[in-house]
């Protein structure tokens, strides 16, 4: 239709598309689909490194990973207001994911298990959802490329803190220290390198996404970037890198990397993970439990509004 | 003297730390997500204050120990913080008049130390204070929103209140501690705060339609001298684990 | 030889210890008083078990560890047990259902190693037996009673195997160390306990008018490999905090 | 009455009373009250004990620190039974302790705060409770008297086991343990020594139930003969009982010991004590947590007597 030409012109020409503008069905649900999976991505993100907020070994590390996790919430929030702007509640679009209808980004179901998996999250997972969401800030839609204009630069923040805190383990730390490193990278690895979605080859909807400009490059793309970033910064940390396959191809001019194993991904994505029933069981308790909480703001305010209504 | 002053600082330096240990158990967890973001806060202040205090401890004592090595190798016993903030989390009411207790002391203590002859403690005071500030707003805010919500949310409050009255006695309470640095106008006269603290409490309670259990109830104490209840040491075990498990490591 | 010999051991008294650790939480808040009594019984039996493995792993190993730094000097990714025997306890049902499950192979297994060419581990293996027998009747009695008793303990039950089954398929799961001794007749393979303990979950499931999940689910594993769930960190943190905060004192 | 008279010579006898025997009234409502207050505090005493369980800091610590309580939970029973045999329930009899109606040893309302504790209590508090015990193995009603003797005997062994544990800390421990040890004396001596109850002249129903043989020596004897011989196990760990007025008095060939701080005792008695709302919680709360197990027994019972009866 012309509405839809002129809107992919708007876009061709680099216009940012916003909340009352005229889009297309599709590219609205795209779009509330990405943004509140990413937005589901920070809240449930918060359980993990959550879980080690009260073991952190020094104080200055507790309020670093507090400040982080407050930070994933603030994105959350961020986000939903995003997706607030296609028309969708928040509570909507939380009530999806507790009943185990959205997704959430499949990395959060692998447990945190030592003390450096905190800093290879802020290291791998931070890092590998910067190269992701980089383009992002330039995406067609407002409040999206708003979104992740501020979203990017604090998790940058992150990343840059996760990588301090594995030079301390690594290259500061003791001989246990550097293992609990290792062994960290050889579990988060893989799955981080999945964090870029399957490949091209087998990715769905891509094509329009790309025409929409809110999905930029190709996963493979970003992976081989992300790779090709990595293994410099493993190895100033003196770790190996769990893949016998990984080498320079000079040729190419970027790193050579072993195949991926997508049936994990898959099963992962299916719920199988370490701990998907775990995660989407903490949130759902969450919710239950301070339904009282919610319920009691509401009846105190409008018992002031209808206190304030009275008086005047 | 050094002595006593220290013994002060880590009072202040452990109630700071234990509760903001207890709050940040919450995050990922609480009933609102705008509420994980105000937890986290709380939580980072309270860490960040208990930094400051151990930090002027540790150089007092110049025995080398550094804000670490009095958060997380001292025993249950060795900790001075008052028994209030220790008290299990519960749900968000007892979370919260937790909070609120302790905010409405802990603000009129650092608007005290911040008039402190100890230059760097009034220091610390003054930031800490506007930090503070913030917290009894929003504690206060959540008691009386709770106690004047629902009929469950106001029942939830009440016996948040009633069970946690008896750790509030020995917030006011001086010692030979205090006493000594009182005389030098360093410290705040416990028992001079009292009089606020109930103003305030009694003015949010009574917005809150909640009742204030009587001001002479039984009180339970000891946590200043290192007498605590059977929480603190779980709460340690969990937050010590890895500096004890790797002696000697830096992080 | 003796490096997979240790291992071994490891992973058994790992499995008995973190068990019975785990069920020791129980004693004073038993739903019936008799259930203390019945609970302390069993955490005291794998305790006991624990006790000789680790006596055993340690004196193979030479390096002058004994029990107790077997115990409390390692780390969680240094501990074998399943990941079945860290899973919270849960209400009632969440206890006696793993109970269940965990006994149900440990029965089998144990009945294995009376066999082993190790003498040591067959004569542990035996005086385990003894008391495995038992608990195994008790958890496959209290199964029975809750699946077929309320709608309620049904449902609850039903929940906890539902939970749990995920964590049964590394029970029978061979990996190196289990071929090299089962190849030197020390050790049982897992793989050939599967049909027995499957026979026996049914019977029992039966009896309780539960539906045991499929048999081909999705299983986690890691747990002998040293891979835990996020669980096993937090029961080390408390069990352990006393001896790693007194370093090379003796109790 | 000639009832009460030939009752009275039969105890007076030294012959036992057993449950079908006629007694007075008042007779069955004391032995009754003192029994199970008896049961509820091994209850109860299983809950500071129980506290350190998971702590333990060796796993023969830990064995024996669970058999302890199993033990006491044991003790529980049988006294349980012996206050049925008087004709009232275990059920009704908890009842009252959770409503706070009946009474359990104000000792459990302390905390156990360090290991040194867990010692502390097998030597002090089974040490004063075995004192108080011992004679009512020779009480005049026969339940509880054999009852007595059997859990005297198990306490007689938490009692070593209990003071080992604190030769292990101050004999052979390092100065941080027996600082440990001596830390829990200080707490735990005059909450030991209230133990036996108000001096005899403030102490009500002596009296009688001394006519009666169900309670043999008073209050200040035991309490006495407990100093004189808790003295002598302090000096050989090295440990100073925290009471400056104690010493040697050769001409009574007893201890002299300092005032007992009454109002205490009764502000613990009270609900006043650090943890008597803890204690009380604790068991409620896994007597309501229960509820549905117990249920589930007794349908299962039912279903089961159900098929039997109709397979017949």
């Amino acid at each position: 239709s012309a509405q839809e030409r002129a809107f992919q012109e708007r876009i061709d020409a680099g216009i940012k598309i916003e909340p009352k503008d005229w889009m297309p069905e599709a590219y609205r649900k795209t779009l509330i689909r990405q943004i509140s999976q990413h937005a589901h991505s920070e809240i449930v993100g918060m359980l993990p490194e959550g879980n080690w907020i009260s073991r952190a070994p020094s104080l200055k590390r507790k309020a670093i990973l507090l400040a982080k996790v407050q930070d994933e919430a603030g994105h959350g929030l961020y986000l939903y207001s995003a997706a607030e702007t296609l028309g969708v509640s928040r509570d909507q679009l939380v009530d999806e994911l507790h009943a185990g209808r959205a997704k959430y980004s499949s990395i959060f179901n692998y447990p945190t298990l030592t003390w450096a998996d905190i800093g290879t999250i802020g290291w791998l997972v931070d890092g590998a959802a910067i190269m992701n969401q980089i383009p992002l800030c330039r995406c067609s839609f407002g409040p999206y490329s708003r979104a992740m204009i501020r979203v990017c630069k604090e998790e940058s923040f992150h990343q840059r803190q996760g990588y301090d805190l594995l030079i301390s383990l690594c290259r500061d730390g003791t001989a246990e220290q550097k293992a609990m490193a290792q062994d960290a990278l050889n579990r988060w690895w893989w799955p981080a390198l999945m964090m870029f979605g399957p490949s091209d080859a087998e990715s769905v909807h891509s094509a329009q996404s790309q025409a929409w400009r809110i999905k930029i490059f190709s996963n493979d793309e970003l992976r081989q970037r992300f790779v090709d970033q990595t293994v410099p910064q493993a190895e100033y940390l003196g770790l190996t890198i769990p893949d016998p396959d990984l080498k320079w191809n000079a040729e190419r001019g970027h790193y050579d990397f072993g195949a991926i194993d997508w049936d994990e991904f898959y099963n992962v994505l299916k719920g199988n993970g370490p701990c998907n029933r775990e995660r989407l069981r903490a949130r759902r308790q969450a919710w239950e439990d301070g339904a009282w909480v919610r319920d009691a703001a509401i009846a105190h305010a409008e018992k002031r509004a209808a206190r304030t209504a009275q008086a005047a | 003297m050094s002595e006593a002053k220290i013994e002060y600082l880590l009072r202040l330096g452990d109630s700071a730390l234990i509760l903001g240990q207890r709050v940040s158990e919450w995050i990922g967890h609480a009933p609102i997500m705008e509420e994980d973001v105000a937890l986290a806060n709380v939580a980072l202040d309270l860490i960040g204050q208990a930094r400051l205090w151990f930090g002027y401890a540790g150089e007092l004592e110049g025995r080398g120990r550094d804000e670490d090595a009095l958060a997380f190798l001292r025993e249950a016993h060795e900790y001075r913080n008052v028994l209030l903030v220790e008290q299990p989390n519960g749900n968000f009411a007892d979370t919260l008049v937790r909070q609120f207790l302790f905010d409405a002391w802990h603000h009129a203590l650092l608007e005290g130390l911040s008039q402190s002859h100890d230059p760097r403690i009034a220091e610390i005071a003054v930031k800490a204070l506007k930090e503070v500030t913030y917290h009894l707003e929003r504690s206060s805010d959540w008691v009386v929103r709770l106690g004047d919500g629902t009929e469950e949310s106001h029942r939830k409050a009440q016996a948040a209140l009633d069970e946690l009255w008896t750790y509030t006695g020995e917030l006011f309470a001086a010692d030979a501690i205090d006493a000594e640095l009182v005389a030098q106008g360093v410290a705040v006269d416990p028992a001079s705060l009292r009089e606020a603290w109930l103003h305030t409490v009694q003015a949010v309670c009574e917005a809150a339609t909640l009742t204030a259990p009587p001001a002479d109830a039984w009180m339970q104490s000891g946590g200043k001298q290192g007498r605590h209840t059977e929480h603190l040491g779980y709460i340690l075990a969990e937050m010590q684990s890895l500096p004890r498990a790797h002696p000697g490591a830096r992080w």
